[in-house]
């Protein structure tokens, strides 16, 4: 048990802090800082950096593009890039769909793809849930008909983050109604720009509208994007879903929020005092950081067992569970701590198109009580916290 | 001691809602918050000429005289269809400060409220005073021909539309000072006066004020010179009573919308009801408003005959069992409804929402724990 | 609403404090105060103390020795009670089996039972649980034989509380084991001195020795002791759960509680200040007292919908959930309150036979530990907390 | 950094683990626990032979040089079977406190440690102090022939049996100055020291102390004179990182047992465990346990290469988890087992107490956070 960085991992933070204090935008940092939203532009030209230091996808094989770090190296990066205000690499490409295909596709999927997901080329989305199957995944019912060289696609996705901007979406499709539900899917990559596709935003609580409805009609996809063997898609969902599981926990996110939280708390007064010194705030900060100090022990943990190649079994389950659980309590007390300002709706001052004008409160305002209303979403997708405490119960429990 | 409600009560409370549920209901809401202003100028027609204005208005200014569990089964009602109107501002506040300040001038003003003809609003935080009441620090400086008022009024209700503010600033006394205090009746539109006005996120309206130089005659004092910090604790703790009502009527319908959906939303081809994990959580939210209910309405009872620490004691005690069970109430609703809960097609997250800035006005469940313990 | 009490209230209030403080001996007193053990003796002194004032039975009609009182004389004469230190009036006779006597027994029974249960000369204890039955109380398997005028009972009952003292047992019997497991069951009375009766104490986690297995060997049971039909013994049941249902709140209790919480807060220092200035103690205590309030108001509602003939379905679930958390809750503060003290175990410092010496730490230490512990009984017992929420779902949401 | 634990680890922990699988049985316990003196004098002696009680002492006393990690190993095997032999006391506490405040005297008294041949016991806490380190009132006055010590210490654990007790007293300072603080060797049966003994509620045992005119000689000074609580405080705060361990392990006894009597015990003629709010619940507990363990063994890593504000804020962030995590599990597995969980024939009570006992050893949850808030 070796808890404590060696030189070579404190050297290597310091490289990857040298590179963000360099490489990484001011504009786009300080929108980061402020909770503002980035725009497609950013995330691309932020992304093709990284891409141009070859530090795109830490999770990648070193053959395909891989950095080939250590599980703690891959710690260290996250948590540097979170802290200095890096956008989040959108994850649809290089963390989700790339290792399917590099797993389960052909040769020419691999050479018409990976390199561009790799330069950020192209932007991915995730078409998997559908009105009605919720939680209940296998129970979808988007239809994909093979005429001839094409599947034809019908239905409708839903739930699919920042489609608006996708140039593809990896999906899962039903080609076949008998039989257990998980048995008739098909894994489809489906260009974008295809004729019957239409995306249509959802407003969400907080006002934003970063999730979409996606229709298919009739929507024609050639054969050759099909990931792997008709009917087995879901065997290729499921692979994705263990991979690069202990993301899921975020730690990296909710260290560099719960900096920002306590910048905030030492500048907002209540009573006349900083809130930061307000016993009960405290306290709650103080279990807060044992929450996540918690969680980071058990993802290193768990990286360093996946590294020595023991199984990784359900951990990902507690994982996204507590981490969801401390990304909301961050939000609570980050809304919490601007006390009446969080009423004011000033979405225009956190566009990702910006905003010049001072907003109504403290600059960091505006976006709190919206990150609050936002973030409740944290328990409920990628398997809401209950599927995973069905899923603990039965694989872990055995009950 | 009986602890329940009267005829003429369960009449009340029926009639404002069969009217909600013609008027006022989820569609409706939306298209009137997205309207001109906010809000309905029709709507506030009908509860003038309903009488709902005059209600919690005392008799002797022109009001029917209804007692603070009145204007909670009113509060609970306005919860239910998440009013907009500028009732809290310009009834629950306005007119009861003016009522309590200045009998006088009430006899003035309060008519006009009633009718429907006059709007209030109440600009007392600041940027820097969060939920402190004592906490003022908006100059008003004596002239000759009256007062100049200075400062900074932060998150006013409505603020964006009254005809009248009542503005408190400080003739006296330090910044967090109980002495010195004294209220102003400022119009709208006065000169040097700046408005930056929003809607609230959770579909209300407010505006931000900025007084420069903004002179008022000497009639614009509204009660004693320095003497209304006593006012301004009465009326916001009977507020915090009302708008705990609203919280009790938001919780309800939270409760029902989540119950409905529970029954009919399938997974894994089974009602998401049948599901025991969830029951037991649809069950917790229930409890919880049931119990918020009936210390509502308890408290509301209290307030027309008790004072002083007893008054506040009891106020901020609903205040922060709203602020806790709301947010409990409204995060699981939208967790229960899953995806779907997090859309802004769905009536769970206004419910929600409303929830949530429930609390932070007029302090959170935090700064009222903090208040009862430190009257202990 | 009216919700302050009238001067006739007042009044009444008064009377029982005056009553009290004449009438409540003061070495039982005392024994509550400190948390100590109440003897039988001790409890059929006070019993009978109340029963020559008229008023050991305050839910019984007035014909039958009742008081008369409105709902709200009922809850001031509770908490009076409470607060003097007043012991419990053990609830098996005069609150439990009597309405059932009453509604349900014929002439002779209640000529036989009900004057003794008033006079407290016999005390009762109830036969329902069964080891393996838990909250699934339908299905017990106590075997009662018909044979000429007598049953013979065989079979085994626990979580007997205080069987060690009870002259009489009423309990639910199997008479028959075909059909609905709820139909086969029957009503009986047993007399404790019965040949075949033995009672074994089960010692519980605090070390104490309250709760009994009562073991029934061929216990023969005249007929003529069976309340109503044979077959009916579980309507008669859920009659008796139906009855007196807010008193499960325990308000007065807890506000006794909360009043000896707060007078050892003020004695015990933390930091060289005592804990009721500790900020998060005195939050905590805040919130407990939030929720005291609100139970209180929810019982008081209930008992007077109660006695407008409005019905009062489901509330006593709420009530008992609610109660139990506060009760809980409250022994925990309790227990945290002596801090280390809480370690020693010093059982002879709280029995209910006395003992002069002084104890290790604080006079009111050696009783909280183990009621912390004790009282985990409380979200088990009278139909767990989950079998509540499961009654709720179902009666109140329609789940 | 590796985070996973040496192939040595898994075999100190497996080897324990077998013994205690072997003789520490829970009947063998309540055996143990209910003879003579209230532990097994039999059991110390194989602890001895196997080299347990070496272990976590320093190579230069005659030990084995254990790292943290590996007493935590060892805590969290005892835990799992509810040991009450006096490892806390002698090792934990007393043999670490000697090694670091007096090198010389440990030359001498920790191989009779080590070899099961000396009992120590550690008297610091006393009736005011509660979980203060610095709050010592116990007095220690110079005369002739040595020092005169007058005081009482409080609820010092298997201050009963102790050969050697170590006791705090001052000889400068006032009661909550850091001071002023000496360590003074004590033999367990030295006159004007009277004892009340008990057994602790867990099983465990313990003593109040009062010292009447105790007199030791100069040579039962422990270390540097007036020096000792920078020792005490670093000693406690390992201590603390050990009694997590041993919650950690008594956290996972608990689940197993709970999960175990869900799949067997069957109610509305199915296991408990096909009730999926029992499942969800039994998944919180092992969710907290899986964390606790985590946290608990990052922590142990760091306690030997961190001092100062970085090493009191981490054993103050386990035992604050600790006190919380073991809480839950505990209460919660009781309830998950009805009825028979309140009975002393079950073990899952057994481990229930022994868990909140370890909670309100050397400072609760609260106190824990409440110091970490002061150090922030």
């Amino acid at each position: 048990m070796d808890v404590v960085l060696s030189p070579e991992e404190e050297a290597f933070r310091q490289e990857v802090r040298d590179f963000l204090k360099e490489k990484l935008p001011a504009d786009i940092a300080e929108k980061t800082g402020n909770g503002f939203r980035i725009s497609k532009d950013d995330h691309v030209r932020w992304q093709k950096i990284l891409h141009e230091k070859g530090w795109i996808a830490p999770n990648w094989p070193v053959e395909h593009g891989g950095t080939g770090w250590t599980p703690m190296q891959k710690h260290i990066f996250d948590e540097e890039c979170a802290l200095a205000g890096a956008p989040m690499v959108i994850p649809f490409g290089v963390t989700m769909v790339a290792p399917v295909i590099m797993k389960f596709g052909n040769e020419a999927q691999k050479q018409r793809f990976l390199p561009r997901i790799l330069s950020s080329d192209d932007w991915w989305c995730q078409g998997y849930s559908e009105p009605g199957s919720g939680s209940d995944l296998a129970s979808l019912r988007t239809k994909a008909v093979l005429d001839g060289e094409h599947y034809v696609v019908t239905g409708q996705k839903t739930w699919t983050t920042l489609a608006q901007h996708a140039d593809w979406m990896f999906t899962l499709v039903r080609t076949q109604d008998t039989g257990k539900p998980q048995e008739g899917i098909t894994f489809l990559l489906i260009d974008m720009k295809s004729p019957g596709i239409s995306v249509h935003p959802i407003t969400t609580l907080d006002g934003s509208a970063e999730i979409n409805s996606v229709f298919l009609e009739d929507v024609r996809v050639p054969v050759e994007n099909r990931i792997g063997e008709e009917g087995k898609g879901w065997t290729y969902a499921k692979y994705l879903l263990g991979h690069e599981r202990t993301s899921i926990a975020a730690v990296g996110r909710s260290k560099a929020q719960l900096r920002k939280l306590k910048s905030i708390a030492r500048t907002e007064l209540a009573g006349g005092r900083p809130i930061i010194k307000d016993p009960d705030y405290a306290r709650r900060l103080a279990q807060i950081e044992i929450d996540l100090l918690s969680l980071e022990s058990l993802v290193l943990r768990t990286l360093y067992a996946e590294s020595e190649g023991r199984p990784v079994g359900a951990e990902p389950s507690f994982l996204k569970i507590k981490g969801t659980q401390i990304q909301q309590g961050l939000t609570e007390l980050l809304m919490e701590a601007i006390g009446p300002y969080a009423a004011p709706y000033q979405p225009e001052a956190f566009r990702d198109d910006g905003w010049n004008e001072e907003p109504v409160g403290p600059d960091y305002g505006p976006a709190l009580a919206p990150l609050y209303f936002n973030w409740r979403k944290a328990s409920i997708y990628g398997g809401s916290n209950e599927i995973q405490k069905n899923i603990l119960a039965k694989m872990v429990l055995g009950l | 001691m009986s602890f329940t409600f009267t005829d003429d009560q369960r009449q009340l409370a029926d009639s404002i809602e069969r009217y909600l549920a013609d008027k006022y209901g989820f569609e409706q809401r939306n298209r009137i918050r997205k309207g001109e202003g906010g809000w309905s100028r029709q709507v506030w027609k009908d509860f003038a000429e309903l009488g709902w204005l005059a209600f919690p208005i005392a008799e002797e200014h022109g009001g029917l005289g209804g007692s603070t569990v009145d204007l909670a089964l009113m509060m609970e009602a306005f919860g239910k269809a998440l009013v907009v109107e500028p009732f809290i501002a310009t009834i629950v506040l306005g007119a009861e400060i003016v009522a309590r300040a200045d009998p006088e001038r009430a006899a003035e003003i309060l008519p006009q409220v009633a009718a429907g003809e006059r709007l209030l609003a109440f600009a007392h935080s600041e940027p820097n005073s969060r939920y402190d009441l004592p906490r003022v620090s908006t100059m008003a400086t004596e002239s000759d021909e009256g007062w100049i008022l200075d400062g900074h009024k932060a998150v006013v209700l409505h603020g964006d539309c009254a005809d009248t503010l009542i503005v408190s600033a400080r003739t006296g006394g330090r910044d967090d000072e109980r002495d010195g205090i004294t209220l102003f009746l400022v119009p709208g539109d006065a000169e040097g006066l700046t408005k930056r006005t929003y809607p609230t996120i959770d579909g209300m309206r407010g505006a931000d004020l900025e007084f420069d130089g903004v002179r008022v005659g000497l009639d614009a004092v509204l009660g004693e010179m320095g003497k209304a910090l006593d006012i301004v604790e009465g009326v916001v703790d009977r507020a915090s009573v009302a708008l705990a009502a609203e919280g009790v009527g938001a919780m309800q319908a939270t409760v029902d919308l989540t119950t409905e959906y529970l029954k009919t939303r399938t997974q894994f081809g089974k009602p998401l009801g049948s599901f025991q994990v969830l029951q037991h959580r649809a069950v917790d939210m229930l409890s919880e408003t049931r119990f918020a209910h009936a210390l509502c309405y308890r408290t509301a009872g209290l307030m027309d005959s008790v004072g002083g620490v007893e008054r506040a004691r009891a106020a901020s005690m609903i205040k922060a069992e709203i602020g806790r069970a709301g947010k409990m109430v409204g995060e699981e609703a939208v967790q229960l409804h899953g995806g779907m809960g997090m859309t802004d097609e769905m009536a769970v997250g206004h419910y929600f929402k409303r929830l949530r800035l429930i609390d932070v006005t007029f302090g959170n469940a935090g700064h009222h724990l903090s208040r009862i313990v430190d009257m202990a």
